[in-house]
């Protein structure tokens, strides 16, 4: 750190230290997902994985904005969320391999990782199948008067499940502390949402009564900056919200979606991922108001890089599960 | 002296609810026209006045809703009680019931615990048709991480539901709606029954009849009348159907050699299939017959009163199959 | 009929006729469902009996819009959409009593009247049950080029259930020829919809993309005239609509639901059966118009009084269904 | 001479669908990911492009919305085909196949009709974890006015599909996922199976191995195994659970004497409990040992390997049963 110690930092210096925090997780969550990506292919990773490449400002932006003891909920889709709650990679990594030292034992794997400490509920393979727990969680925060929100992560494609209508009804008569992050990513699978979804997004959580706003999901700054406004105004009691992210996944639905020009151009994901890349997109502004120069990233970057690697280690030389605790965890 | 009153079955239940929120302040209650009017069977009457519309929470008719919302209240610190108005409203709570309650525990390596009760009805001869009437238990059983319960007396249905709101699973609660004005003895004072025991609620010697819910008061009868043919039926209620007590089911029938298995849901891939294979293999070489099972008819339940009469087990059909058991 | 057989009708004399045929139906509905009322107080009914008194004007102003061959799905209330959809008076008594006579053989009850011949794909007693039959329907006509349309009944309750979304949604998408016709009586069961529904009613359907239009349900005029626009827009090929209708039910939500204030008072019903009475305001109306006078509407009450009480002799008389027929029509 | 090829399950299967489109105009599919990408199990690739985009619909995903869509298309003159991608996904339509499907033709008292085929998948051990790895047909059998299909070949699930989607009633047709790449032979002209025909998969006088889907395959090596030791197995396979070809079940059983059911569904309250049961009951006085069953372990699937593998029924415990029922 360059900043000397006893000197207060400026106001600049502290939104600088911000925005490089969630640098960091940004690139963690990237440098995680590739290393996934690598696992898979190497065939060491079993299962499905579904990769939040180029997402990874929703989740941070949203995370930030959350104490640690708020509650998320999160998808298939759900690695970013979990770091960016503040999961740590080894137990991600070993839960991803199927390992007894993973964050469910190795029982949940990908799609299910959990974790009380950092307040995640649980990834969920159902898509939309969470939405009543955030919505169910925020009622205990409610009715025990915790000042916990709860957020609700999902994709466009949850839009489809009728469930996300009748929980954010209830959330809305009863002005539950819950935020429902919509990331649309454009696709459900390999379907492009103008054939998935009718109407307006937005106008699907007004038309219940919800504080529905949209946000550049590439840009960590607003999305925290919308995030923080929307999760104060919930935690103060004003009811439930809904937050559009646009977004895009840089990689196929899940690893082994390769060839995807079937339903969407190479153009397309070129565009995105040369001009709207959430990590390029934060330091080029960082380095812009001169809060940062490309070392501090470079620096950070290899940082995160050596911690991926050790946790990946670590996951790799940890043991499976023996067979005989199959039938644990049943039953509490 | 303990205290012991007459209650109706609805009464048991109402109690039951109660006296648990009254002991635990997490426990809660959601569902359709639950509050001021107490649930269209009045089950739940007065409540509201106690405990107030938070903790008795009327909702909108969004049944995989509520219980989404129930699982996750679960997982957060609330006990709740989810209140499915017709069992046969089960289809739109599969999703939360069994893709979420019953596996959290279990995807979250044992970390997540979901302590939550869904009551719900069932049972038919209401003359409310297809919709309205179906036993639709056999579901439940069928999926580990969640516990099943089907009372047959005030009594039980007292002990096992406060048992099930201070069970840390998913517990699904079935109520016979046309039990709810049957009366019998509950003590005053705090008890609980424990799940997998089964209660012996009338011991014989000459056929054993395992039977769930209000057909328990079907079997008695129907044991009742079997004395005059001299022959002495033992009556077994499961009372919990998952986790089941196997053992005794097993000793009964070892002991008698004949066995019926009553329940009301439909015959074909039911609870009678599950408990009767338990006897088969259990008691295989102690069995001079097979055992015989009796569920509902494999149609839709129909509205009309001879119709729907003709497709649930009642105390002649498990008479006539005891006697043929036994060679009368 | 006073009006000669040689001189061609006025503009004015064919309204007259119309709006009486639809007194006729409305009153009609009104003495089944009195009679059903008494059927069910002296224990000649099985099971349960949703009253339709108070909502005639939509099932009749609905359905005097659509072509016979038109679907209609309806619900756990739904004699008075069977009826206006063209129903007979002794099969639906037949039915309601259990008897082998009833459009379902008995099987069906009250709450399951269904009938190929008036396009009456069935009563539903899963509140929503029947958004997506009659979203299918509509698609079958899109497929099949038939020109019809198909239009779902369902109470304010019904929008609690995520399926209606869901259907909208692809109803949307796909341009079918549904209507979705939704009842707003104000309860649920015994239930205010103020408890039961957030936000806005008509923007839950534009959020879909649905063109919706809400109306006064007590005046079967506006009615009519609204769903024949919506019905001709709808079978143009325009796509779904979603038509709001503000009613109320004169009775309990069933027969035995007696004492009511709990929930609702004694003054709300009092204003709306003396002065919304659909029967009443057209009469009312038609009077002040000069298009009928008094002896008229007195003609055609007891015309259907004796319609009505033919019926329901028919169906007392009729025999129960052979218990041995009970297991047929499980499997075509 | 007849021409017959090896195809694989998944061809087997979109080539029902193919032919069954061309012959019938009212036959359309609709599910997620159907048309362009062919189901994410590639199963319908290729449809869409001889199909069109309406016959072949992708839909948003709304499970419960399409097959209720379904339902009203089939009542009006449509043959609808519902694609489940996962069959764990049943949960989200029970209400439309169950409450709605399943009891039109009945409640309208045989006035309409719903000739639909809901095709989903089971099967566990691709690391799919709890939501993505069930088998949820006994739900579906419990259920009066449903028929179900299990096909465990190529040839089978042609024959099946083919029936299923000229039935005028709904069928639930479920496709073990790991079987989608198994081969056999398939002939080019038109056949059909009829339902509730059970096939003797493999000739046998020691013991019966009653064997569902993708369970057949194992069975089958199972058996093969036995002959080893001098064990000769009899492998039956159900295809259609409802209507249950009961009569061949119990005349093998009368046969061997000794009987395994195997299938992949939850052990408990499962398809092999009504299985087993009838056996019991109509071989009753010719077995010398008590029906086996062999299903999943009694918990949600759990996504590590040594753990999965150690939760789904396989050659090995097929064959240790086996051989201990067999005293060996
Ligand atoms: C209820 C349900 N239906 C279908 C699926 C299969 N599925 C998994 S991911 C997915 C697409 C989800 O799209 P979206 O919600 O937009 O999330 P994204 O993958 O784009 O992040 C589908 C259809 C599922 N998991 N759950
Ligand atoms: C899915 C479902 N949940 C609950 C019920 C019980 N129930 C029957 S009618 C009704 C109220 C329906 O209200 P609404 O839709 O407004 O219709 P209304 O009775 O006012 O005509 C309820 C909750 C049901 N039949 N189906
Ligand atoms: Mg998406
Ligand atoms: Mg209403």
């Amino acid at each position: 750190m360059t900043t000397a110690v006893d000197r207060p930092k400026t106001q600049s210096e502290v939104e600088a230290q911000q925005w490089l925090h969630m640098y960091r997780r940004m690139v963690m969550i990237r440098l995680f997902e590739e290393q996934v990506n690598d696992l898979y292919t190497r065939a060491l990773m079993p299962g499905l994985a579904h990769l939040y490449i180029g997402e990874e400002a929703v989740a941070v932006g949203v995370c930030e904005a959350l104490e640690p003891n708020d509650y998320i909920t999160s998808t298939h889709r759900g690695h970013g969320h979990c770091l960016a709650k503040g999961a740590t990679l080894d137990k991600m990594f070993a839960e991803l391999l199927g390992k007894e030292a993973g964050y469910c034992k190795g029982k949940g794997g990908s799609m299910h990782i959990a974790d009380p400490d950092t307040g995640n509920l649980g990834a969920n393979a159902i898509v939309g199948g969470s939405a009543g727990i955030a919505t169910g969680a925020a009622l205990s925060a409610k009715r025990l008067k915790t000042g916990q929100v709860a957020v609700c992560f999902f994709g466009d494609g949850a839009l489809g499940q009728g469930l996300l209508y009748e929980v954010m009804n209830m959330a809305s008569l009863w002005k539950l502390p819950v935020i429902y992050v919509c990331e649309n990513n454009l696709y459900n699978e390999y379907t492009h949402n103008s054939e998935t979804a009718a109407g307006d997004m937005l106008t699907r959580a007004t038309a219940f009564g919800l504080h529905a706003l949209s946000v550049e999901g590439q840009d960590v700054r607003a999305v925290y900056q919308t995030a923080k406004a929307v999760v104060d105004r919930t935690r103060s009691g004003a009811g439930p919200a809904f937050l559009l992210c646009n977004t895009y996944r840089f990689m196929g639905h899940h690893v082994g979606d390769i060839n995807r020009e079937y339903y969407r151009s190479k153009q397309e994901e070129q565009m995105w991922k040369t001009q709207r890349d959430p990590i390029k997109l934060l330091s080029d502004w960082m380095m812009s108001q001169n809060l940062a120069d490309r070392a501090r990233f470079d620096q950070i970057q290899s940082e995160v890089k050596s911690e991926v690697e050790k946790a990946v280690q670590f996951a790799i030389a940890a043991p499976y599960p023996a067979p005989d605790k199959v039938d644990q965890d049943v039953y509490a | 002296m303990p205290e012991t009153r007459e209650l109706t079955l609805a009464e048991a239940v109402r109690e039951a609810m109660a006296e648990e929120m009254r002991r635990d302040a997490r426990v809660f209650i959601c569902g359709e026209d639950i509050a001021e009017a107490g649930t269209v069977f009045k089950v739940l009457a007065g409540l509201v006045d106690e405990f107030g519309t938070e903790r008795v929470l009327d909702t909108p008719i969004s049944e995989a809703g509520f219980t989404g919302i129930a699982v996750g209240a679960a997982m957060t610190g609330m006990r709740p009680i989810v209140d499915i108005m017709f069992g046969d409203f089960s289809t739109l709570v599969m999703d939360q019931m069994v893709n979420q309650a019953a596996k959290v525990h279990y995807m979250s390596g044992g970390k997540w615990k979901v302590p939550m009760v869904m009551r719900a009805t069932l049972g038919a001869t209401r003359r409310s048709a297809a919709q309205h009437s179906q036993s639709l238990h056999a579901w439940f059983c069928h999926i580990p991480g969640l516990k099943v319960v089907l009372p047959s007396t005030p009594y039980d249905a007292k002990g096992l539901l406060k048992s099930a709101i201070r069970d840390d699973n998913p517990v699904v609660f079935f109520e016979d709606k046309m039990m709810y004005k049957l009366k019998g003895p509950v003590p005053a004072e705090d008890y609980t029954i424990p799940f997998g025991v089964a209660d012996v609620k009338r011991a014989g010697t000459d056929i054993t009849i395992v039977a769930t819910s209000s057909m328990v008061q079907v079997a008695l009868a129907a044991a009742h009348m079997l004395e005059e043919h001299d022959i002495s039926a033992e009556v077994i209620d499961p009372r919990t159907v998952w986790p089941l007590d196997e053992k005794t089911l097993i000793e009964s029938a070892k002991k008698t050699s004949r066995v019926i298995v009553v329940d009301e849901g439909y015959g074909r891939y039911g609870v009678t299939a599950e408990i009767a294979s338990v006897i088969a293999e259990g008691a295989f070489f102690d069995l001079e017959a097979p055992v015989k099972r009796i569920g509902a008819m494999h149609v839709p339940i129909p509205f009309s009163p001879p119709l729907e009469d003709a497709t649930v087990p009642n105390e002649q059909s498990v008479l006539q199959a005891a006697k043929a058991l036994c060679g009368r």
